[in-house]
């Protein structure tokens, strides 16, 4: 398990490389990507926020709870946060398995869950001003 | 007692502050600091019903009893990945 | 669209790149890997031979579909032949959306295709011997 | 006519050649053509049923009818990806 939140650019080879397995005959990669239109608003940019420490929790059980519920090899994880630009990659999830299905439905399942759960806000600049996307409200137990 | 509290985001903004040390009476829970806080910071009444309890890393009921030293903060809607 | 057979080692950063877009937030990315067994047996290295015009021809009907099926932006799709080693990849497919659900829906729609259209054959290596891997067999009109 | 016929895989193999210029008679289809090869290569009747007929880059019923130049090969189970 590799998991990270950073706010330098990804690198999306070295996570790969991470995950890699003698076993492993499958690997999904998942980027979440900066793009130039919100609800067909104009985005200049945006910035990640985060509270860092209960994250870095989050994404620790997210990642494993994946690997209890799917038969995967390796899992690596990364969030950048700051300021990003249109085509900048915020977050990348990599995953092995010996057989492919496993790997694309474990990907799956970790950005729909960080999208749930984790402690990241975005922010998008417009031409006319910014605003805080308004993103899923997390189960309370 | 003595809590820390965080402020993110829209939490942040509204505060003006990200992180806050505050002497409560015993047995408050996340409905009372609410209270306190809204005291303090009046526009934060716009954001009630809209973050969610968090102590010492993870999502807690609003009615969960806080302890001395425990770190709070409200979670606006997440976004994400 | 970009479709390659090569016996070069495949570059997914290229890739990637290859299918940015303004418009895209989501990326999904499939490497297939070689690994080190097959139904138990140990896979010292394989072998992909294939008939490349019918396979970049079927190739391209393939991301045509996925065009047509799915609401993606750009598809790249790359399969190396020739002698490959264990962790190397054989198969690179990335798709670029708006959305997440099409990226992942699309790069799956296309290697499940590939593996039963595209006229591709590997010949796997044990310690004590080699043989043809029997995949799918080809639906014909 | 003349026809172009590949070998690719276990077919490349079994037949010991990769390609083939054969001259056959007028309205040979994929089956007939099948015979016509297994009389040149026995071993070939191993892969009856095996093999699916490609002409001309797609796949197409063994009672295909084939026509002068036509590229022709039989497809055996494909394991790409």
């Amino acid at each position: 398990m590799h998991i990270k939140i950073t706010s330098e650019k990804l690198d999306t080879q070295k996570l790969i490389e991470m995950v890699e397995d003698d076993g492993a005959g499958a690997i999904d990669i998942f980027l979440g990507v900066v793009r130039n239109n919100m609800k067909g608003k104009k985005v200049i940019s945006l910035d990640y926020h985060c509270y860092e420490a209960m994250s870095q929790k989050k994404l620790e059980e997210i990642v494993n709870e994946t690997y209890k519920k799917f038969d995967v090899k390796n899992i690596a994880v990364e969030h950048r946060i700051g300021h990003l630009q249109i085509r900048e990659a915020s977050v990348v999830i990599v995953v092995s398995s010996a057989h492919r299905g496993a790997s694309f439905e474990a990907c799956r399942f970790v950005i729909e869950e960080i999208k749930k759960k984790v402690p990241i806000w975005k922010k998008e600049y417009f031409e006319d001003g910014e605003t805080w996307v308004e993103g899923y409200s997390p189960d309370v137990p | 007692m003595k809590i820390k509290i965080l402020f993110f985001a829209i939490y942040k903004e509204i505060t003006g502050t990200a992180k806050l040390e505050l002497e409560v009476p015993e047995k408050t829970d996340g409905l009372k600091l609410q209270e306190i806080l809204e005291q303090k910071f009046p526009d934060l009444i716009k954001l009630r019903g809209v973050g969610k309890l968090a102590v010492n890393l993870d999502y807690s009921p609003m009615e969960t009893v806080l302890e001395d030293g425990d770190e709070v903060t409200f979670i606006a809607p997440v976004s994400g990945g």
